[in-house]
């Protein structure tokens, strides 16, 4: 697989919260290339909406600390706790969505002038003009009346609606790199595959590069060329999307994926992954999944790898390639 | 006992918004003219486009809004008057899940207090260290660690979070819970989990669910009944089955068309739903979905349709037996299913996972 | 808005009534003598009794309170025990110098208490904070008197800058009228500086924390507009609530500041007319500030509505 | 030119036969003139009475006006003014100088500036009162057309006229052109401030904002005096502060302190009153034990100010049977000075066995406390009269008006009753002595100290001369550039 | 999922431990805590501290400047000053936070009735605060004066009631913003009764301003103290409080600034302390707060 050169490329990224002496993630890392989407999975909590925080420098400083990391961004390296350098990115080139839709948006102001403000910090234009590309943008999301909902405020939004105010308010600057945090999951599946469509559009006309972060495997199959499966602030499978879907390696990965509810066939009790995910406090320091996953054994407790299965495939197993491995130890 | 354990009739919420100190506001019509019934022990669930109302309605089950008109019913008892004491002793049997896992807690209390708190309201008796104890219990339920319990809100994750919204319903062991979206942000695993744990007690317990998705595959999981709503109506409801199967308004056929499914390399088919959504503050007259359905004729613009019985299902469309003969042949796909190479290590792990399990249950 | 106009001015009725009927009563209870007070040091009991008789002050209260009343209904507010002056004459004659001090004390809070707020709030834990911090104590700690008099020891007498105090009217000498009340001003807003700014900062620390203020960052608008804008804007309700509430409390707590910069404003006049039990001024006073605080409320009721959107719908 | 000067307060409605405080005294010594003044030594000169005479038994008083004089609103001034003005002040039912005319019974207009005033009976103190308020001729036309209300545009005869009035700011007055002694008036204008606080009041005057100031605390005394660009004027007051036990005046009269007058005896005798005068004044007031200051005429030497004799205190409360202590609740008004002063006496009798309590009320409250009874002890004053009789006859008399201490002595009434009816200083004094006599022994006023009037004024004022009475009169004061 | 239930100690650790340990670690406001227990220390101690006679006269030493027997100096009749500080600690102390206390206490729940029930209630409280509000102060002190009599406790009552208009806007502003989150509709669907709700889903969350609030006052309150002794509601002489101290330097701030100057700092470090601490608690009780 020939390997464009990369947009974004972010290594050994780790950093953990003031008090706690393990890292919440570890070790993250990724190229991206333009036009790429990159989908981060997994556990819920697993420290995907902080990687995404960091990489746009709005970790709250306070209370998060940067061990290391570097970013690389259109051609130049710097150090991932240099937010300076990040701010400067940020709005313009890198934009982000978050997850919180509710709270996300400030109840004071008008969701038009929220938008047009994103607009005019960038460009120069004026604000009538920065008002009606915050209109089209809003209707390019799919939101109805989108002159009357400009002039609306936050709460006066469905919950799905205010989603999709963040998401024009992400796009409106034709970002090189959009980094969104579950955008779709307080919309309808219409919406979803409007938005989907809308970024997918965007990403023809401009290469922009998105990393996508989602529970819904669907979205992300449908998307991703590019897919990181996290666990515990580790990246325990990365690949293609044919690789991840075609050949899950990593014990986690497949657990997660066989807990999927199907829309066809018998409505079976869903498989899942039992047990806990243990605290930050009490992580082991080997292999982190260690303590639910079915194949563990004692060489469990020393950190697997992310290594490579096959070119771009890495997994950070054991026992990976999993048949194999598992037949020698039965 | 009556069958049915909770209905609504006819609710109506009018929202009015816009008015500043001049100017005169519009009025959303949120929720307009909505009646159902869900049946003791049945998993209701409740879809339809973002900002169709599905908030709404629930808020209007729960009473935590009051409607402009129309009534509900909880077990046989009108609760659209209720207040005060009656209405807090209703809540032990009714519970809710909010949608917005980030704003729905109260960001100056433990995870233990929350969660422990509608056990203090409605077990008063309960000393506080059953109750402690009854809170990590449910804490592992729902997939989270006791010692969560003394942490605040803003330290979790947002699917952290649902699941906390999840163990507070859960909490005074109510007979109903309505859940806005209660899944939506929890990672497949997680969510399965919940799923299973909700199926569990409705079994065990008679637990009946009114849940509002937007993943349809959950909804097909979990649910007997759907309701699909379209700017403030209901278009369509009838069995989950039957709905997935043979939907027959278009909405829900666009709907169900447009469910990405979780498997490489599959090519979209979707029905393409041309148009702006309307606004509930001016909704189209006639059949509402007009604007925007590929069938419609131009009586669909002045007459507005009413729910009307549809081979075990209901619908509000004027055509939908034409439609339904139009698209005979055009049945849902089955999704491909796994390759068999991942499908045997889903085997492989299932019975990984099993033989874990047994050995855990058999330990001492 | 007509309409929410006219319903408060509806309840304002009730409320200037409640007010004045507590007043009233209030007065009527304290100790001391109103005519003992006006007798001068003779005392002579013929000139109490008939003084007496003039007034009415023989009569029960509540037909006092209903003539009394009866005139105001006619705008009469009475005439002062004490100079002979009619009350509405006395008011009308302070209430442009009192507001015009307590607007220039207030514009030195605001512009002084706000950025300090957010800028210690913006640098909590660094010395910027403590330093504005211990600043803006010590200026609600330094009683307004020592302030005032250092400032005219200094500044009048050593200095010869400004005049030490008195008044001119704003009509007559603008610049004059500004230049005389800059110190009583500055004295006055000092400690209201300081609780504004104690509270924007408490304000601030609690909005910048919000996701919406993270979004403003993540949209890549400068820090400044971050604070100034999307911080500030959503911190100001209590803020908002406050400064009314302090408007009010400005007109009457002037009293001190009044005294020492000899300003014949507001302040002067009600604890003189409370001291001479001049009744009918201490009545006109309370019933002119009623009116007063129930326009700053509704100010502040109207600042709640423009800056909590939330609460606009219905 | 316009003279600036700082008074300690405002003062009250602008109509002598109405006004009732010290400042808008001062205010008339510019604006109304009387129909006698005083010298500084208290003797009573022409001021729009040129002369006059006494009839035999004293009950007629003629007096030759001064001719050529008119009111600010051009009235001319003339007996017929002086009888109007008289009758007003009797018979203006706000009027507060009823009592100071009492025993005027009538007057008769011999002449165009002649005009006699008859008396029920000889009444010495007459003429004082004429050199006050009751003397001041205001004019007759404008005091009809206004009636009680003259006191918003006062209309006089002085040497300056009512300009403009801002309540609690300024009372401007400019100069009568037609003023019949004009040569003496430097001033176009004259602006009274009421300032209060008295550190504002120096820091005006140092700042150049005034001219001059009434009443410098006796504690800014030194650093007036230091400063090169002030002078300081002073003159001992007519008035006097002390402490006035309730003897007899309602239940609360009923008490140890009203009933043993050794009590009393030996609360005077516990304080140092040098002492006193020295810690709160700076030793710039006089102490003093009677209702006159030492240095007055009337002082009676007989009764020196005491020493302070703790030993004979103590004797006295024993004999009393109160060997052990004995408590005093004193009310106070709640203004610094007189707070200060009582926290110093509370030390003083502390020594001595009396455990002083002090109240402070502020004065409206404490004055009506006082008339009505409801006291001990109260700390008050009297600001002076010219005539002795002024500051003693009715606080101590039977029927005294302000006798709040309900004292009571048929001698002492007799005695200060024929003072009052005597033309003839020696008896009167006599009288007074005797007086006297009684009333160190029974105390129901213990007398602590006399003010002393500081005037500071800028060193370009010239010619300012200090009266005992406390008022500013501007004749010959002129204020070089 | 069978493991975590018998469990353990993680349980039993308090949150409110962290909201102490989280408030101890905080460096200001521990400054803040040693500030004022130095005060009250020595309100406490005055009586056994080897001091002077705080009420003992010196004819002879009459507003003399600090020297070794007097290190901050005698005042207008020759007391001690700081024996006068150390003894009016009690008072002034008292002053303060009592009558802050009494404005909170009745302030703050008067305020969440009225914000959060609105309608009927918030009109008729809204209307009392405003002709409280609208009275001057003086006339309430005096009549208090008059009816209660002379006492400190009296004095209290009168600064304290007169401080709790502010506190109750302050709280009905915060509480109608407050009351139209989200988490308090999860309360009332949770069947928390009302009173529930706002003890721990109002009250909390508008606490902060009103923290602020009662720290700030403090500092009037105290200076309040000596304008109501003077009009004979509080603290009467010769008994020191540092807010008379103040009001009698006033007139000796040429010849004296000590009198001043010593009682001006010890309010300023106690309104300081008080602050400090208020800010720590703030901190400390709220749980974004590192
Ligand atoms: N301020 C904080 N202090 C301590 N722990 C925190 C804090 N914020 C987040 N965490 C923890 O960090 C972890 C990662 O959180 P994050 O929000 O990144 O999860 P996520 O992967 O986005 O999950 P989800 O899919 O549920 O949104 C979680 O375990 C959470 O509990
Ligand atoms: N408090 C409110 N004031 C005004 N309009 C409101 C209010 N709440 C909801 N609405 C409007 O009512 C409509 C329905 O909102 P609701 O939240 O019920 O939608 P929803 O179906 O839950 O959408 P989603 O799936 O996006 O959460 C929307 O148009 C919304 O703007
Ligand atoms: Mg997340
Ligand atoms: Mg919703």
């Amino acid at each position: 697989m020939n390997t464009p050169e990369p947009l974004l490329s972010v290594r050994d990224l780790s950093f953990r919260f003031a008090g706690m002496e393990k890292n919440v993630v570890e070790d993250f890392g990724f190229d991206l290339a333009p036009n790429e989407t990159l989908c981060i999975v997994g556990e819920s909590g697993c420290g995907k909406s902080v990687t995404a925080l960091s990489m746009m420098g709005l970790l709250p400083s306070d209370v998060t600390n940067i061990r290391s990391g570097q970013i690389t961004f259109e051609g130049s390296t710097f150090s991932a706790d240099d937010t300076g350098r990040l701010a400067e990115l940020r709005g313009d080139r890198i934009s982000m969505i978050f997850q919180e839709p509710m709270t996300s948006l400030n109840p004071a102001f008008r969701i038009g002038d929220q938008i047009a403000e994103a607009v005019q910090c960038h460009r120069n234009c004026s604000k009538d003009e920065a008002l009606d590309l915050a209109l089209q943008m809003l209707r390019k999301v799919g939101i109805p009346a989108a002159e009357q909902r400009l002039k609306e405020y936050p709460h006066q939004l469905s919950g799905g609606m205010r989603q999709r105010v963040m998401i024009a308010m992400a796009l409106v600057n034709d970002p090189a790199v959009l980094i969104a945090d579950e955008p779709t999951t307080a919309l309808d599946v219409t919406i979803q595959a409007q938005i989907l469509d809308l970024i997918a559009d965007l990403q023809r006309e401009t290469g922009m590069a998105t990393i996508m972060i989602t529970h819904d495997l669907g979205v992300v199959a449908e998307i991703a060329t590019k897919i990181a499966v996290m666990y515990a602030g580790h990246i325990v499978e990365f690949g293609t999307a044919k690789d991840i879907f075609e050949d899950p390696q990593h014990p986690y990965t497949i657990g997660l994926m066989s807990s999927v509810p199907r829309l066809t066939g018998p409505r079976e009790r869903l498989s899942t992954v039992p047990g806990l995910v243990p605290t930050i406090a009490t992580m082991p320091d080997g292999c982190r999944f260690a303590s639910r996953c079915p194949f563990a054994q004692p060489v469990c407790n020393t950190r697997p790898p992310l290594t490579d299965l096959t070119a771009g495939h890495g997994v950070a197993c054991h026992f990976a390639p999993l048949e194999d491995k598992l037949e020698q130890c039965a | 006992m009556t069958q049915t354990i909770l209905k609504a009739d006819n609710l109506v919420r009018h929202f009015n918004v816009g008015g500043g100190f001049l100017r005169k506001g519009a009025t959303v019509r949120a929720v307009d003219g909505v009646s159902l019934d869900v049946k003791r022990g049945e998993t209701f669930a409740i879809v339809g486009e973002s900002g169709c109302g599905k908030s709404t309605l629930a808020r209007l089950l729960m009473r935590l809004l009051s409607p402009t008109s129309g009534a509900v019913e909880f077990d046989g008892t009108d609760i659209s008057g209720t207040s005060g004491k009656a209405l807090a002793d209703l809540r032990r049997d009714m519970q809710f899940v909010f949608q917005d896992p980030f704003s729905s807690l109260n960001p100056r209390m433990t995870v233990g207090k929350l969660i422990g708190e509608p056990l203090e309201t409605h077990a008063p008796d309960m000393d506080s260290a059953a109750r402690r104890q009854k809170v990590a219990e449910l804490l592992n339920l729902v997939g989270l660690r006791p010692e969560h319990a003394n942490r605040y809100p803003h330290e979790f994750s947002g699917g952290q979070r649902q699941r906390i919204g999840i163990a507070r319903a859960l909490a005074s062991g109510p007979k109903l819970i309505i859940g806005d979206e209660p899944v939506s942000a929890l990672d497949v695993s997680v969510q399965a989990q919940v799923i299973n744990l909700l199926q569990d007690l409705k079994d065990e317990l008679g637990l009946t669910l009114v849940i509002i998705a937007h993943d349809l595959a959950v909804i097909r999981h979990m649910s007997d009944r759907v309701a699909v709503m379209y700017l403030g109506q209901i278009v369509e409801s009838g069995p989950a089955e039957v709905v997935f199967d043979s939907p027959k308004h278009p909405y829900t056929m666009a709907l169900l068309s447009a469910i990405p499914e979780p498997v490489h390399a599959k090519p979209a088919n979707r029905m393409p739903l041309t148009g702006e959504t309307p606004s509930p503050a001016n909704p189209p007259s006639g059949c509402r979905f007009h604007t925007r359905c590929p069938f419609a004729r131009s009586d669909c613009e002045t007459r507005a349709p009413q729910l009307e019985q549809a081979d075990g299902q209901q619908v509000a469309c004027h055509y939908w037996a034409e439609i339904a003969a139009d698209r005979q042949n055009e049945t849902r796909q089955a999704a491909p299913a796994p390759s068999a190479n991942v499908q045997r290590r889903f085997d492989l792990y299932r019975a990984a996972t099993r033989q874990e399990e047994a050995a855990v249950n058999t330990a001492p | 808005m007509l309409s929410f106009i006219l319903r408060r001015i509806l309840i304002a009725i009730p409320t200037i009534l409640l007010i004045s009927v507590f007043v009233f009563g209030m007065q009527k209870l304290l100790p001391g003598d109103p005519v003992l007070a006006m007798a001068g040091e003779e005392r002579d009991p013929e000139v109490i009794e008939y003084l007496r008789e003039k007034y009415r002050l023989n009569d029960p209260i509540p037909v006092q309170y209903v003539n009394w009343m009866g005139g105001v209904l006619q705008g009469d507010l009475g005439i002062s025990l004490r100079t002979n002056q009619p009350v509405t004459e006395l008011i009308a004659q302070k209430l442009p110098v009192t507001i015009q001090l307590a607007i220039m004390a207030m514009i030195f809070a605001l512009v002084i208490g706000i950025p300090a707020g957010i800028l210690s709030a913006v640098k909590k834990g660094t010395p910027i904070d403590y330093v504005a911090n211990v600043v803006a104590l010590s200026g609600l700690s330094i009683p307004n008197f020592w302030l005032g008099i250092m400032l005219i020891l200094l500044v009048s007498v050593k200095w010869q800058l400004l005049p030490a105090s008195g008044y001119v009217p704003f009509g007559e000498d603008p610049l004059l009228s500004i230049k005389v009340m800059l110190m009583p001003a500055f004295v006055l807003g000092t400690a209201l500086a300081a609780t504004l700014m104690r509270h924007t900062r408490s304000a601030m620390l609690g909005v910048l924390k919000s996701d919406y203020v993270r979004t403003a960052r993540a949209k890549g608008l400068k820090e400044r507009v971050v604070i100034l804008k999307h911080a500030l804007r959503n911190a100001l309700t209590p803020i908002v609530t406050l400064s009314a509430l302090l408007f009010g409390e400005l007109i009457a707590g002037a009293v001190l500041t009044e005294q020492i910069f000899t300003i014949p404003g507001f302040g002067k006049l009600v604890v003189d007319a409370v001291f001479n039990r001049d009744y009918a001024v201490v009545q006109g006073i309370v019933l002119c500030t009623g009116v007063g605080f129930i326009v700053m409320n509704l100010l502040a009721d109207a600042a709640y509505f423009i800056l909590n959107p939330r609460l606009r719908k219905q | 030119q316009d003279l600036r000067i700082a008074l300690q307060s405002d003062a009250d409605v602008l109509d002598p036969d109405q006004s009732r405080t010290f400042v808008g005294r001062i205010v008339y010594t510019a604006l109304c003139d009387k129909l006698v003044d005083i010298t500084p030594d208290l003797e009573i000169i022409p001021q729009l009475a040129t002369e006059w005479s006494w009839s035999d038994d004293g009950t007629q008083l003629t007096m030759k006006l001064r001719e050529g004089v008119t009111f600010h609103d051009g009235t001319p001034f003339n007996a017929e003014a002086v009888a109007a003005n008289i009758e007003r002040s009797q018979t203006l039912e706000e009027s507060r100088r009823k009592s100071e005319l009492a025993s005027v019974t009538g007057t008769e207009v011999l002449g165009e500036y002649e005009i006699r005033l008859d008396l029920a009976s000889a009444d010495a103190t007459l003429l004082a009162q004429l050199a006050d308020r009751a003397g001041m001729m205001i004019s007759p036309t404008a005091a009809e057309e206004a009636g009680a209300d003259f006191g918003l545009n006062p209309v006089c005869s002085g040497p300056f006229q009512f300009e403009d009035r801002i309540a609690q700011d300024r009372i401007t007055l400019t100069k009568y052109a037609d003023y019949w002694n004009a040569d003496e008036i430097h001033f176009d204008s004259v602006t009274y401030l009421p300032i209060p606080d008295t550190t504002v009041r120096l820091a005006n005057l140092q700042s150049g904002d005034i001219d001059m100031l009434e009443r410098l605390a006796a504690t800014d005394l030194a650093q007036a005096e230091g400063d090169d660009s002030i002078n300081v004027s002073s003159a001992v007051s007519l008035g006097y502060q002390g402490v006035t036990f309730n003897v007899n005046n309602g239940e609360k009269g009923d008490n140890p302190w009203g009933n043993d007058k050794r009590l009393r005896q030996a609360f005077s005798y516990a304080i140092d009153r040098n002492a006193l005068n020295q810690v709160v004044f700076e030793g710039a007031f006089a102490a003093g034990n009677q209702p006159f200051p030492p240095n007055s005429p009337w002082y009676d030497a007989g009764h020196p100010v005491p020493e302070r004799d703790l030993e004979k205190a103590k004797a006295l409360l024993a004999e009393a049977g109160y060997a052990d202590g004995i408590d005093l609740e004193v009310q106070v008004p709640n203004t610094t000075v007189p707070m200060q002063l009582m926290q110093v006496v509370q030390a003083m009798v502390a020594e001595a066995g009396i455990n002083l309590t002090i109240t402070s009320k502020e004065f409206a409250t404490l004055l009506a406390d006082q008339s009505a009874g409801d006291y001990t002890a109260s700390q008050i004053g009297w600001s002076g009269r010219v005539d002795p009789d002024g500051n003693i006859h009715q606080f101590v008399t039977t029927d005294g008006g302000i006798n709040d201490s309900k004292f009571s002595s048929e001698e002492v009434d007799a005695l200060l009753d024929d003072a009052r009816a005597s033309n003839d200083t020696a008896a009167r004094k006599t009288a007074y002595d005797a007086a006297r006599d009684i009333l160190i022994d029974e105390s129901p006023l213990v007398y602590l100290y006399h003010q002393t009037w500081i005037w500071a004024l800028d060193s370009s004022i010239e010619g300012f001369t200090p009266y005992p009475d406390g008022m500013i009169r501007l004749e010959g004061v002129t204020k070089s550039e | 999922m069978a493991d975590a239930t018998a469990t353990d100690p993680v349980l039993s650790a308090k949150p409110e431990n962290r909201v102490w340990k989280k408030f101890r670690s905080h460096r200001s406001a521990m400054l803040g805590g040693i500030l004022v227990s130095f005060f009250v220390l020595i309100a406490l101690l005055a009586p056994i501290l080897p001091i002077p006679d705080p009420a003992a006269t010196d004819w002879g030493a009459v507003r003399k400047a600090p020297t070794a027997a007097h290190p901050m100096g005698t005042d207008e009749i020759g007391r001690d000053v700081m024996a006068r500080l150390i003894w009016g600690a009690q008072a002034s102390l008292l002053a303060g936070v009592v009558s802050v206390l009494i404005a909170v206490f009745v302030g703050v729940p008067l305020g969440i009735i009225a914000g959060y029930f609105g309608g009927w209630s918030d009109a008729v409280i809204s209307r009392c605060t405003e002709a409280l509000l609208a009275a001057p102060f003086l006339i309430l002190a005096i009549a208090l004066a008059a009816f209660l009599g002379p006492s400190l406790t009296n004095a209290m009552i009168a600064i304290g009631l007169s401080a709790t208009p502010i506190f109750i806007r302050l709280t009905r502003g915060q509480v109608i913003a407050v009351k139209t989150e989200d988490y308090v509709d999860s309360a009332r669907a949770i069947g928390l009764p009302t009173h529930k709700i706002l003890r721990r889903y109002i009250l909390p969350n508008v606490f902060p301003p009103v923290l602020v609030q009662a720290t700030l006052t403090i500092a009037t309150a105290i200076i309040a103290e000596a304008s109501l002794s003077f009009l004979g509601l509080g603290q009467q002489p010769p008994a020191p409080s540092w807010g008379s101290m103040l009001n009698t330097a006033k007139n000796f701030l040429n010849q004296a600034p000590w009198m001043a100057m010593w009682p001006g700092i010890a309010i300023f470090l106690v309104v300081l302390g008080f602050n400090l601490l208020g800010d720590g608690l703030r901190d400390a009780l709220d749980p974004r707060e590192q």
